[in-house]
């Protein structure tokens, strides 16, 4: 039965994107380990990171699509679940680094040393138990994904009022772990990671490991994602997002659906986000700003709202063009990255993916006259 | 000024009587060529000497010191005034005043001053001064001899008194004798007496002279102090509560400054400007850009710069939001979202493109003298500036209450937004008004920046820091309505600012998030909510 | 005749927006099987009585009891429509962006919770059962069209389909006939007439024609509260009807 | 398939053979944007003029230098993928970058991995020594402890306000503080400590407090490590509030004369900064700088500070050491960098110790009029940087020695060990 359920996911794109994926998951490890390092073909430490980076992001950005491309849930927060998700992973991490630290205490990361701690703060505990940590990276961003959720849906709060707070959520999230005393080492957040699983943190292995892992979870995460879309629940979700009341009159408690599709959603994000950490080697407070919660809509915006692959697209391209630009123009990338988003806003609504579609009825403004009257769908 | 005014003054009445004056700065000359002698130990000693002569001939001398102006000539180390002139000096002596020719650029040195010195200068000045013919002087010099406690100055203090006849001046002298005796070895009662003194100016100038004696001398004037001390003290935290209110107003007029743009722009137009802060930025730039321009041409009337930025900075940024609107918002109404996405990649754009005008750093927004200093109502501390923005917010307010409520421009507004075929059907030439409206609301937004160049960075990142917050407030007020915004702002401020002193800044910022989350969840479309069917739509 | 052998029981209902009272102590009766139409004038408040039964507005007083028993007031919508209360809105709303299939799957009796919903399977029954329905709405061929796509009458047509999917004791339908053609409007009659059978159904309609179509028993609303019921007949002689309503 | 061509199309990109050496690349790796632009923009212009000026010289080695420029836009993360992407794309043969902790802290391990230079110009906490890094701004020894003396001696302050934003820096230099006046005999409630968030825009009642504190009939003086953006509104509602430097001095570490040029300074003349440059001082090679450098940003406006010397020192360092070693291999300029002493702008040599730290002189600076600082005190001689404070139990007993055969970054006298990074 539950083979029946994921087999619903496989569509024809969703054959291609795979497709796409299992190469990567075979081409990057042989340019990496299996390549002389002055070949052309060789990828270089710093690419595979790069890679690992951006299926992060995609993964991110998956779950973003699902609440808001298929929910109509617009989320300014979910990079709220994925640093926390960040955070419980860099934990674990931390723990590993044992009496290698600087002032080589076994137990207090060096940052608690320094400011005097004594013990550890209960929280930490467990976190040098790698399962431990794994059920923490999805249940810590799921519970509070839940709690939130519960509260908000069942008081109908939508539309740009959910947005706001879900941007409120995380600016607090992040004002909190800027606090020292929260013992999430403040500002400088978590780093200087040595090993995982018992495996040298920074070793070129390592890295393909864990680029490997991330384009499994990836996978993983898509085939969920479209196997849920493609299901009875999938349609009821959409049908949430086009006449949400309509769908209660039905008979569907909306709530229910809401949830389950935002805290599945915020469980990937904390996925990611622990993917992410080993890869790029730091966690800190400055991931949860709503900033990069915005860029994370903006991703999915581009590759097309409402397609999951589109998501993936998304997250990828810009990424990439934000580390082209940054190294090529470091003066004027924001312009590039700016008059992109207005450009992909303005001539593909539907995104990238959306722009065949999006040809056949040229003409911006035809849409914008004819939708005129403000109304709050769509956010 | 009057200060500078009497100055002119004694230098005359100096210059008056030659003969007199001669002798003077035969006395004076050695110990003002002291001030130039090399560390600012010696300084120091010059100083004390010159203060000592009591000779109101010695002012200018010290007058020109605090003011940077006094020089050591090099050939032969005599001490001079020397003002800027062309790119040389022109120099005049310190006490006649009297021009003693130029001097080139490195042929002086100026005598440099620490904060041990401007201690000691004020101080000299408080003594010589308290017979100065201007009342408002006299009080200063009484003031600053009660900072000093300069036990010097004791006797020109007591003749002074004696000659006093203004009662303000004299309730000052009073209270700067009682510091002075406080801190001397005086007899109990004297220091008695004085303690009664500062218990009724009961400030905390008064509270630290206080809390000083009641850490030493004999018992009797311990407890004296002692129970001085909780008098001042209940005083001073009943005001307490007052100053938090206040606080909490002139940060929750700050919110609203920086909110109400947006009520316009977001409340009714329904497009999620990211771009918000930027608008603000450009208004806080197009300040600078005035003031640059009068440091330029008028420094004579800087202060009236701030009055001439204000429509400078409505109308640039108000352009760039028509233009804004014309060329990306128009097509993008009804989607809001979009309007999100389309606003934050502007925001990115204007930033960089404000970094690379005016370069990373900060600019001076300079406050002009109506804007700069505080004044004292009971125990309450009120800075001009704050003072001024809470008035403009709130006039700012009323002005657009008023354009929105009663103006021909204002109905078509509400027309418009309420239906737009309709409008347009009657005539409207809605794509104007909308125009207009993001126009109106930028415009809001640059007159903003004007208020909070003068409490903040003028940067390219003035802008990020207050969306947030804006958005916070105009949702937590209900979108689409402008007393919801007022509202909003206020609360919001007074409550941080409530938190404040318990949480601590951060924690508190915090706690107002949770509150503002848990708050929309009671009432999911904001304290001012639309109510009925409208809201089904 | 007490609640307990009514279907729908109205009792002092009153409702108000913003001072404006929408419904004003609304009395109403409904029996098992029965057909009821309800009209008047704009403003008189059907679609507020509409929004108190489904739950959507919660009266400020009075009883809503279904079945005898159930207290509606205390209910959400989902709660409601589970009860079996099916609602058709004067704005055809369809899940636009689903195909007509689609549509009625969603609306077909079935478990409506999340989990159940995922593991989904259409039966050989429901596939059954939908094409019975597509059938009668005459949307057959239409049946992967997506609804958006759809003409104003064949929303309505489709509206009513969900409603039959949903299979309800009580049927709510405001305005079924607008923006249909006459040879529709008389089908849609006959449609209800054959449904009202089975079911109870409450019909808000301004169109006289269709109304003595039914020829049904009919309540005039005016002003959130009974103005008169009987046949149409009945009503249109009642001077008070003739003055606010029929002769305006 | 096209997505497919897609994703080998930039794996293909990424690679590609390594560029031929004709030239020797330097790395400049300071924020562009974002929140740290304001300060760091700046770093990257001196960069390029002290490259340009070498250049003029012939550059180093009988080659040519060739900045390498990327933005990290204030983006933790980023930085360290930009300098693994500068060391293993561009090859550079060191990297003169970051500025606030955490940025530094993000590439560490990255220039441990890889062997590289980071050339590092800020005054920062300490309690940090890599063999891959060379700190040429302060320790807390070479500016917090001296500006503290001053104040204990000249202005004879008994009580303390250490006001601060809330990350390590201030953090740990407040600790360091506190334990050093508690050790010059301060009691517990003369001491008061405050944090706040970055970017904190409000000081109404924070100032008034400090006033309060000011109140108990002691001299009472503020030791500020508020952060870059934070300084204008607070210094903007100190002159309002009227706080005079005569009554509170405030003396700040991370107020230099880039900040002030967005004040108006008049009411805030004689409060106190603590560094080991000012554009004041006097001397020919301070001159010539300021002139080059107005020169290079054609703007007579543009202020000179302490982290720009801090770089020149830096950069010649580097240069010294790429033309003893002959090579720019970072192991030989690493050993060779350990001794090499250059001329710094006030007038003295400053000199790598084995530590990866430089000796500095420390001046106290009392803000101007003009928005310049006026030296009103300066260490006689140099001052040793002290990477591991004195004052913190944990880090007392450690030093660091990366010469050979010691070559550690936390050798702890007490157990005779290395620990952690070093072994």
């Amino acid at each position: 039965m539950l083979t029946r359920f994921l087999l619903l996911g496989l569509d024809k794109k969703a054959g291609v994107l795979l497709a796409v994926l299992a190469l990567l998951a075979v081409a990057v490890p042989v340019m990496a380990l299996g390549t002389a390092p002055d070949s052309a073909w060789h990828l270089s430490t710093h690419t595979v990171a790069l890679l690992g980076k951006y299926l992060c992001f995609a993964l991110l950005a998956l779950a973003l699509d699902l609440v808001w491309g298929y929910v109509g849930i617009l989320s300014l927060g979910h990079a709220a679940f994925f640093t926390l998700g960040g955070y419980a992973m860099g934990m674990y991490l931390m723990r590993q680094i044992g009496p290698r630290g600087v002032y080589g205490n076994p137990i207090l990361p060096d940052f608690m040393v320094f400011l005097n701690w004594k013990e550890l703060p209960w929280y930490w505990h467990g976190f040098d138990q790698f399962w431990f940590a794994a059920i923490m990276v999805v249940l810590v961003p799921g519970a509070l994904a839940f709690a939130f959720g519960w509260f908000a849906f069942r008081s109908r709060v939508t539309g740009v009022y959910l947005s706001i707070i879900t941007q409120a959520l995380t600016f607090a999230l992040m004002l909190a772990f800027f606090r020292n005393d929260m013992g999430f080492g403040g500002n400088n957040g978590l780093t200087d990671f040595k090993e995982i699983l018992g495996f040298d943190i920074q070793a070129a292995s390592t890295r393909v490991g864990l680029f490997v892992a991330t384009v499994v979870a990836l996978a993983i995460g898509y085939v969920l994602a479209s196997s849920i879309v493609a299901s009875k629940l999938g349609k009821v979700l959409v049908a949430v997002r086009d006449a949400e009341s309509r769908v209660r009159f039905l008979g569907y408690e909306t709530e229910r659906y809401k949830l389950f599709a935002w805290t599945l959603s915020a469980c990937m994000a904390g996925v990611a986000g622990a993917l992410y950490v080993p890869q790029v080697g730091i966690i800190n407070p400055s991931e949860f700003s709503p900033a990069s919660s915005i860029e994370a809509v903006i991703w999915v915006a581009v590759g097309g709202r409402g397609t999951l692959a589109g998501a993936i697209l998304g997250a990828v391209l810009v990424n990439f063009g934000k580390s082209y630009f940054t190294a090529a123009l470091p003066e004027l990338w924001l312009f590039a990255l700016g008059g992109l988003f207005v450009l992909v806003t303005l001539f593909l609504p539907k995104g990238i993916l959306g722009l065949a579609a999006q040809l056949r009825q040229r003409l911006p403004s035809r849409g914008a006259v004819a939708a005129k009257p403000a109304d709050q769908k769509g956010v | 000024m009057h200060r500078a005014f009497c100055w002119l003054l004694a230098a005359f009445l100096a210059l008056a009587a030659p003969a007199y004056a001669a002798e003077m700065d035969a006395r004076l000359e050695p110990l003002v060529r002291g001030l130039g002698a090399g560390s600012y130990a010696d300084t120091e000693k010059a100083l004390a000497k010159l203060a000592e002569t009591g000779d109101p001939a010695a002012v200018p001398v010290i007058e020109a010191l605090q003011a940077g102006d006094l020089h050591v000539r090099k050939p032969d180390g005599a001490v001079v005034v020397a003002k800027r002139s062309g790119n040389g000096y022109a120099l005049t002596d310190p006490v006649t005043g009297a021009p003693i020719g130029e001097a080139d650029r490195n042929a002086v040195e100026k005598i440099k001053v620490n904060n041990a010195l401007r201690r000691s200068m004020s101080a000299a000045l408080g003594a010589l001064t308290l017979m100065s013919p201007n009342a408002g002087t006299r009080w200063q010099a009484a003031e600053a001899v009660f900072k000093s406690r300069d036990a010097n100055a004791l006797d020109a203090l007591n003749a002074a008194l004696a000659k006093e006849t203004d009662e303000g001046v004299k309730r000052a002298m009073t209270q700067a004798r009682a510091s002075v005796l406080l801190g001397s070895s005086a007899p109990d009662d004297d220091k008695l007496a004085a303690i009664e003194v500062l218990k009724d100016r009961g400030d905390q100038d008064a509270l630290a002279l206080l809390n000083g004696a009641a850490s030493g001398g004999s018992d009797a004037v311990k407890a004296a102090a002692e129970k001085a001390v909780a008098a001042v003290e209940n005083r001073l935290a009943l005001w307490g509560a007052a100053q938090n209110l206040w606080y909490g107003l002139s940060l929750g007029s700050v919110l609203l400054l920086a909110a109400i743009g947006l009520a316009v722009t977001f409340g009714v137009m329904g497009v999620i400007n990211m771009a918000h802060g930027e608008m603000v930025m450009i208004g806080a730039y197009a300040t600078f850009l005035v003031q640059e321009a009068f440091r330029a041409w008028a420094p004579g009337l800087f202060d009236l710069s701030i009055l001439v930025a204000l429509p400078v900075a409505f109308l640039v940024s108000g352009a760039v939001g028509v233009v804004i609107e014309r060329s990306v918002i128009r097509w993008l109404y009804g989607r809001p979202l979009e309007t999100l996405l389309a606003t934050w990649g502007l925001s990115l754009a204007l930033q960089q493109a404000v970094r690379s005008l005016f370069g990373p750093t900060n600019r001076e927004v300079g406050a002009p003298s109506w804007m700069s200093g505080a004044f004292q109502v009971g125990g309450l501390t009120i800075t001009y500036g704050r003072l001024w923005i809470v008035v403009f917010a709130f006039l700012v307010f009323a002005a657009l209450l008023v354009a929105l409520r009663k103006t021909w421009f204002g109905l078509s507004i509400r027309a418009v937004t309420q239906n737009r075929n309709m409008a347009s059907a009657m005539g409207i030439r809605t794509a104007r008004v909308d125009a207009l409206t993001f126009g109106l609301g930028s415009g809001i937004a640059g007159l903003a920046g004007v208020a909070l160049s003068q409490i903040d960075n003028v940067s390219p990142n003035l802008g990020q820091g207050y969306i947030i917050d804006s958005f916070m407030v105009v949702v937590f007020g209900g979108v689409g309505n402008l007393w919801g915004t007022l509202v909003g702002a206020l609360a919001l401020g007074s409550v941080n600012k409530f938190l404040e002193p318990y949480a601590g800044a951060v924690l508190g910022k915090i706690l107002v998030l949770i509150f503002i989350i848990l708050f929309i969840q009671r009432r999911p479309r904001g304290l001012f909510a639309l109510k009925g069917r409208a809201v089904e739509a | 005749m007490s609640a307990e052998d009514t279907l729908l029981y109205l009792d002092g209902v009153s409702v108000s927006f913003d001072g404006f009272r929408a419904l004003n102590s609304l009395s109403l009766l409904i029996e098992p099987g029965e057909m009821r139409a309800i009209i008047g004038p704009n403003g008189a408040g059907k679609t507020t009585m509409m929004d108190v039964i489904t739950g959507k507005t919660r009266p400020d007083t009075g009883t809503i009891l279904f079945e005898g028993k159930t207290d509606l007031t205390a209910m959400r919508e989902a709660g409601i429509a589970n009860l079996g209360i099916g609602r058709k809105f004067q704005r055809p709303t369809v899940f636009e962006n689903h195909t007509v299939w689609d549509n009625l799957e969603l609306a077909l009796k079935a478990p409506r919770r999340p989990l159940k919903t995922l593991t989904y399977a259409v039966s050989r029954d429901d596939r059954v059962r939908i094409e019975e329905i597509l059938d009668i709405t005459r949307l057959s061929p239409k049946r992967e069209r997506q609804a958006g796509s759809l003409s104003h009458g064949e929303k309505q047509w489709l509206e009513i389909g969900m409603l039959l999917a949903q299979d309800p004791k009580l049927l709510l339908v405001d305005e079924p006939v607008a923006g249909m053609t006459d040879a529709e409007t008389e089908q849609t009659a006959r449609l209800l007439k054959d449904i009202a059978g089975k079911h109870s159904v409450i019909v808000v309609e301004h169109d006289m024609v269709f109304v003595r179509e039914l020829g049904v028993k009919v309540t005039v609303l005016h002003e959130g509260s009974v103005l008169a019921e009987g046949s149409l007949d009945a009503v249109s002689a009642n001077q008070q009807v003739i003055d606010v309503y029929l002769g305006r | 398939m096209a997505a497919a061509g897609l994703a080998l199309g930039f794996a293909a990109g990424f690679a590609g053979p390594a560029s031929a050496q004709d030239t020797i690349k330097v790395g400049i790796l300071h924020s562009l944007s974002g929140t740290m632009a304001i300060s760091e923009t700046t770093l990257k212009d001196v960069m390029l003029m002290l490259i340009e000026e070498q250049n003029k010289k012939g550059g180093v080695l009988g080659k040519k230098l060739e900045p390498v420029v990327v933005d990290p836009a204030s983006n933790w993360p980023l930085f360290a993928e930009k300098a693994r992407e500068l060391i293993t794309k561009d090859k550079v043969a060191a990297v003169f970058g970051c500025w606030t902790s955490v940025s530094r802290k993000s590439v560490l391990p990255v220039f441990e991995e890889l062997n590289g230079l980071l050339f590092y110009p800020v005054q920062y906490e300490g309690e940090e020594s890599s063999r891959n890094v060379f700190y040429t701004g302060a320790a807390p020894n070479q500016q917090a402890i001296p500006a503290v003396d001053y104040l204990l001696e000249k202005e004879s302050v008994k009580r303390w306000v250490l006001a601060g934003t809330d990350y390590v820096y201030p953090r740990t230099t407040n600790k360091i503080l506190e334990a050093y006046l508690k050790s010059k005999g301060v009691k517990d409630e003369d001491i008061k400590i405050n944090y706040t968030p970055f970017g904190h825009s409000d000081w109404q009642n924070i100032v008034a407090d400090i006033k309060k504190f000011g109140s108990a009939g002691k001299k009472t003086a503020v030791v500020s490590t508020i952060n870059g953006d934070a300084n204008v509104p607070f210094y903007k509602e100190l002159g309002n509030q009227g706080i005079k430097a005569q009554d509170i001095p405030v003396v700040a570490f991370s107020v230099g004369e880039e900040e002030l040029a967005g004040i108006d300074t008049k009411p805030l003349v004689g409060h106190l900064a603590a560094w080991n440059y000012f554009q004041s001082v006097d001397t020919p090679e301070n001159a010539d700088f300021i002139k080059k450098w107005k020169a290079f940003t054609k703007n007579d406006k543009r202020v000179t500070n302490d982290p720009m010397e801090a770089h020149y020192i830096g950069f010649n360092m580097w240069v010294k050491a790429v033309e003893k070693a002959g090579t720019t291999d970072s192991n030989a300029v690493i050993d060779s960098l350990v001794g090499v002493a250059v001329p710094n702008l006030t007038g003295g040599y400053s000199a790598m110790l084995p530590n990866h730290h430089i000796t500095k002189p420390v001046l106290i600076g009392e803000v101007q009029e003009n928005g310049q600082f006026e030296t009103v005190s300066k260490t006689p001689g140099l001052v040793v940087g002290d990477e591991w404070s004195d004052y913190l139990a944990d880090s007392k007993d450690l030093i660091s020695d990366w010469r050979a055969p010691m070559s550690c970054g936390n050798f702890n006298v007490k157990t005779g060990k290395c620990g952690g990074k070093g072994s």
